[in-house]
């Protein structure tokens, strides 16, 4: 589930979009949400124009549309949420299509929508073009509490283990004749459930043993450093700046 | 029935899912009762064969068949009732709560319930001497100690054919000698893989080399284990003191 | 439950963005008293498998489910600052990598599912606990105070949203129907969460923050045999955390509901202080909470940005400071 | 120098925190540049033994002294900088992305960068044999790779005292005989826990037999595997067909 998951978040790729450092485009990213969640909600022609930046960088990063819609299958329930809005909504109300829909609430629904899909988008492609890892590391030189980018290293560590510990008692399981068919089984996945939280944080503490007998202090050895360039940097902030030019415009 | 072979492999080839390839190609065939000793390599690509003898990877390329059943999605559930594996790592092996639970899976699965169940339990706990060990959990235990409820853990489910995956690493000597009495005391098929030649000529008439992904001999284990230009050419060799004991 | 870009407006935002900050700074300086060298390492861990839980949905009623939030647990596992530190990582990793809950929402995210579940839950167990201490009384407190801390949630939420939604629904239909499915999640957290401090605490007892503290003395074997008992010396043990805590805590809803009433009647809409948000993200990245801080104060859209931020930030300074002042006094006492 | 001892335990006692103690009062020391084996029946507490010599269990009752420093917590550093330990399981050992990273992370926290922190990753590989595997995650590796990798892991850091946990488990013959070459001709004090006593014989004169956690024996191993009686009451025996050799 979630190695595999975090695994596939990343498509290796060799994109001058791939080769900014990790700290420009996390910045760039924010910057860029700030935009959008700033844009007055009927600023159509604005959104359109963050749509088509974000369409740009896409193309340059080479990330396929098909990966994109696939992860944002994560917005679908305030997908719902949004389409419900008119309906339950107050104030005002308007026919269409022989429904009653509430004026702001139609409003209320576009904001959430638009604001959300970009926000989305904009992660997705983050996240597809830098390795977990080397986002936490642009996250600590963005002076991010180092204990957080810590804790967040040390769990996409553990999410490994803690995957691998969930395969292996399944592999276990079902070699020794074992179906998980119906909500019968449900008592042996639960006594398992119990035992992999001690088993992943045993597995974790040895190797935080094995860590501590090696040297760890508290502190990752940097073993490779990035810096960033001031024509890196322009060229990450290039998409938070243009998207203030559209909002410029459509103000 | 002579004429179906316990176990037979045919042109097996297997790739992982990063994209090493581990197999690339391997036949073999075991009788009714026999005893083989797989030997080779680190890397060599046991492990992996040994995974495709009760489904746990399915074959790239080639087939497996059980006593006469090819080894497909669904024949899964009977294969896994005939071939009892015992993992490399007995971490690998062992997930319930405590040792008394874990043991008592298999069989519990296969439909055993109440005092049967309690006595089939017992003894096999008994039989690899961690009886007293039964209410503990399994993840802290010595790693000896799980490798020894890990063949429990099989032995419960009196499968028959046995695969074992170095079976005898970590186990302290005497309990090397008592697993090999267990062993021949079994009438069972057994494939076993490992590193410990002389362990591999105490147990098994007929020996395998698998190198590199393939099977690179197979004869005799006195015999293989006297050649030792085919020995050092696939990393074997036979320990400092040790020396082949005449019939 | 993931809150995404656009679904509260500007100040509230901002509000829950500055308590975020204040929270995940206080609870810093205090985790590393609650576990020391093993901090990072032991909360990565129970983060991820709070993250991996949380991908287990279960049905709740007709059409909608659940998952695990997860505070509760994580208070009880590594105690209530390091918890809150778990949670706001799972929280930061989702919203980063999984673009679940959108980047400008992370503070609201933060407050509602990190600081309230981690705040209510370890509360509800310590009183618990305080009355009796046995491995069933342990339990059952773990029980109570998960599902105690997912409505509480809620709730905190349904305010939320009345004061600074962009969506117009009644407030109270929201109130009641969140109310009425978290209770039920509720339920099921309450029951995941006992069953797993449940069984921790069956075969490592040390391993639960919230009981620690139970040690068998030695057996020393001699040449011939015979043997002796030895004491085993004192643990370093953690106890009463709880009120320079629940002080913080204290502190911070209050922050919360001063800084979002505050605001609340002020319009949020409109762009009309680029320059002062400018000068205000400059600000904040020299401010000792870095990204951190940054991300939360991200959504700048109302006139009072400028303002709410200064004000924002000089009140989280406030109360990091007096917190940070309280814990370094008692440290001083203690060693 | 010559009085302080390398490692030094004074009547070392410790349970686990479920409740089982697994060592009763251990007493040993072992002078520097000497070769210890350290043997033992399954579950008789080597493993809780080895962890308490750099730190990473902290004694329940008694002491341990590496080089003349106690192990404390304000002395962990150091000592952990002194002793170097391979682990029974490779899985508890290996936890960075790739092999690489995983071997420099110990030189990398000592300080070292730049090529010379690659010089010694890439000697240390291309010790164990591993140098092709650089750049694939260790948990994609086979059992005895691991293991490998493991060994690599800790030569990298260059201690003055070397600890193994069963480090001859799941290698190959080749391999065995090539990490025995390795610790030969490092002039470091070793002590290596072990259920192969050939092995032991091969690498160290003098061993220790701990059973029941105390130790129960202690002198030249080729005296100790040569008392049949005493072995026998430890759960130790010659595997079938090793001789001593004469010497
Ligand atoms: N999960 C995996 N993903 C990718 N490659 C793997 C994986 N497991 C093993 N391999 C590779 O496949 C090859 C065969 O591995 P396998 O585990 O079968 O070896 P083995 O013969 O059992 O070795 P050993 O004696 O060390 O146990 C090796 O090159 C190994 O690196
Ligand atoms: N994590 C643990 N929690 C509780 N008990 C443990 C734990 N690990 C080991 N034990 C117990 O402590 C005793 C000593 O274990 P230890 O691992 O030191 O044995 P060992 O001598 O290394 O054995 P082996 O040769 O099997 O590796 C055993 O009885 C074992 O069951
Ligand atoms: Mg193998
Ligand atoms: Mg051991």
């Amino acid at each position: 589930m979630g190695a595999g998951h975090h695994h596939r978040l990343y498509l290796p790729g060799d994109s001058v979009v791939h080769r900014l450092p990790p700290q420009c485009k996390l910045l760039a990213v924010l910057a860029f949400a700030v935009v959008v969640v700033a844009t007055p909600r009927e600023r159509f022609w604005a959104f359109a124009g963050y749509a088509v930046l974000l369409l740009a960088v896409a193309v340059v990063a080479r990330v396929p549309p098909g990966y994109v819609a696939r992860r944002m299958a994560i917005e679908l329930p305030f997908v719902v949420f949004a389409f419900l809005i008119p309906i339950i909504g107050m104030g005002e109300r308007t026919t269409v299509l022989g429904l009653s829909l509430s004026v702001p609430g139609l409003w209320a629904a576009w904001n959430i929508l638009a604001k959300a899909t970009l926000g989305v988008i904009a992660s997705v492609l983050l996240a597809a073009t830098t390795e977990p890892r080397v986002i936490l590391i642009g996250a600590q030189r963005l002076r991010l509490p180092s204990l957080l980018v810590q804790i967040a290293m040390f769990m996409l560590r553990y999410l490994d283990v803690i995957v691998d510990e969930m395969r292996r008692m399944r592999v276990a399981r079902e070699s020794r004749g074992f179906a998980a068919r119906d909500f019968r089984q449900i008592p042996v996945i639960a006594r398992s459930a119990g035992a992999l939280f001690i088993r992943s944080y045993e597995r974790g503490e040895r190797v935080h043993l094995a860590m501590l007998s090696r040297g760890y202090s508290g502190q990752m050895p940097i073993i490779q450093d990035i810096s960033a360039s001031a024509r890196q940097w322009s060229a990450a902030l290039a998409l938070p700046a243009v998207a203030l030019a559209v909002l410029g415009l459509a103000l | 029935m002579t004429s179906v072979h316990s176990l037979e492999v045919k042109q097996l080839a297997y790739a992982y899912p990063d994209g090493t390839q581990a197999l690339f190609g391997v036949d073999l065939s075991i009788a009714r009762g026999e005893r083989v000793a797989l030997l080779g390599p680190n890397g060599a690509g046991k492990t992996t064969l040994v995974m495709h003898l009760n489904g746990i990877l399915t074959a790239g390329h080639g087939s497996v068949a059980v006593a006469g059943t090819p080894v497909r999605k669904d024949t899964l559930k009977e294969i896994r009732q005939r071939v009892g594996l015992v993992f490399q790592d007995p971490d690998d092996q062992l997930f319930m709560p405590t040792v008394r639970d874990d043991v008592a899976f298999g069989p519990a699965n296969a439909g055993l319930r109440g005092e049967e169940l309690d006595r089939v339990v017992k003894d096999a706990l008994d039989r690899v001497g961690m009886l007293e060990a039964a209410d503990r959990p399994p993840h802290h235990l010595s790693f000896g100690q799980r490798r020894r409820v890990a063949v429990a853990t099989v032995l419960a489910m009196a499968p028959e054919i046995l695969v074992l995956d170095e079976p005898s690493s970590n186990l302290d000597p005497a309990a090397r000698r008592e697993l090999a009495e267990i062993l021949r005391s079994l009438e069972v098929t057994v494939l076993m893989v490992t590193h410990d030649l002389p362990y591999a000529l105490e147990l098994c008439e007929r020996s395998l080399i698998l190198s590199g992904g393939v099977i690179a001999a197979d004869g005799p284990t006195r015999e293989l284990l006297a050649d030792t230009e085919l020995l050092a050419a696939h990393r074997l060799e036979l320990p400092y003191g040790f020396a082949i004991p005449a019939v | 439950m993931h809150v995404p870009d656009g679904f509260f407006n500007a100040v509230t935002s901002i509000s829950a963005g500055a308590v975020a900050a204040a929270g995940v700074a206080v609870c810093l300086r205090g985790a590393r008293r609650e576990l020391d060298d093993r901090t990072a390492p032991m909360a990565g861990l129970v983060a991820a498998f709070i993250f991996a839980v949380q991908m287990l949905n279960f049905p709740v009623a007709a059409g909608t489910s659940g998952h695990l939030l997860g505070g509760a647990l994580a208070a009880i596992l590594v105690g209530p600052y390091t918890g809150v530190l778990c949670m706001a990582v799972v929280l930061l990793v989702q919203a980063v990598f999984f673009a679940d809950g959108g980047l400008t929402a992370l503070g609201v995210n933060i407050s509602i599912m990190g600081i309230v579940t981690v705040l209510v839950g370890w509360g509800i167990f310590r009183l618990v606990t305080r009355v009796t201490r046995s491995r069933g009384g342990i339990t059952a407190a773990a029980f109570l105070a998960a599902l105690v801390s997912v409505p509480a949630s809620a709730l905190v939420f349904s305010v939320l949203f009345a004061i600074g939604g962009t969506a117009p629904i009644d407030p109270m239909a929201v109130a009641a129907a969140m109310g009425g499915v978290h209770v039920l999640i509720g339920v099921g957290e309450g029951a995941i969460t006992a069953v797993t401090v449940g069984s921790v605490l069956a075969v490592r007892p040390d391993l639960v923050y919230g009981a620690r503290g139970l040690a068998r003395p030695l057996i020393l074997r001699g040449a011939e045999g015979e043997s002796t008992t030895v004491g085993v010396p004192e643990p370093v043990v953690a106890t009463r955390r709880l009120k320079p805590f629940l002080l913080g805590g204290v502190g911070v809803t209050l922050v919360l509901a001063g800084l979002v009433s505050f605001f609340a009647s002020s319009s949020p809409d409109g762009l009309e202080a680029v320059a002062e948000n400018k000068g205000f993200l400059g600000q904040a990245s020299d401010h000792h909470f870095g990204a951190w801080a940054l991300a939360d104060y991200g959504e700048v859209g109302g006139i009072p940005v400028g303002v709410a931020g200064i004000i924002g930030v000089g009140l989280v300074l406030l109360i990091a400071g007096a917190v940070a002042y309280a814990a370094r006094g008692r440290n001083k006492i203690k060693v």
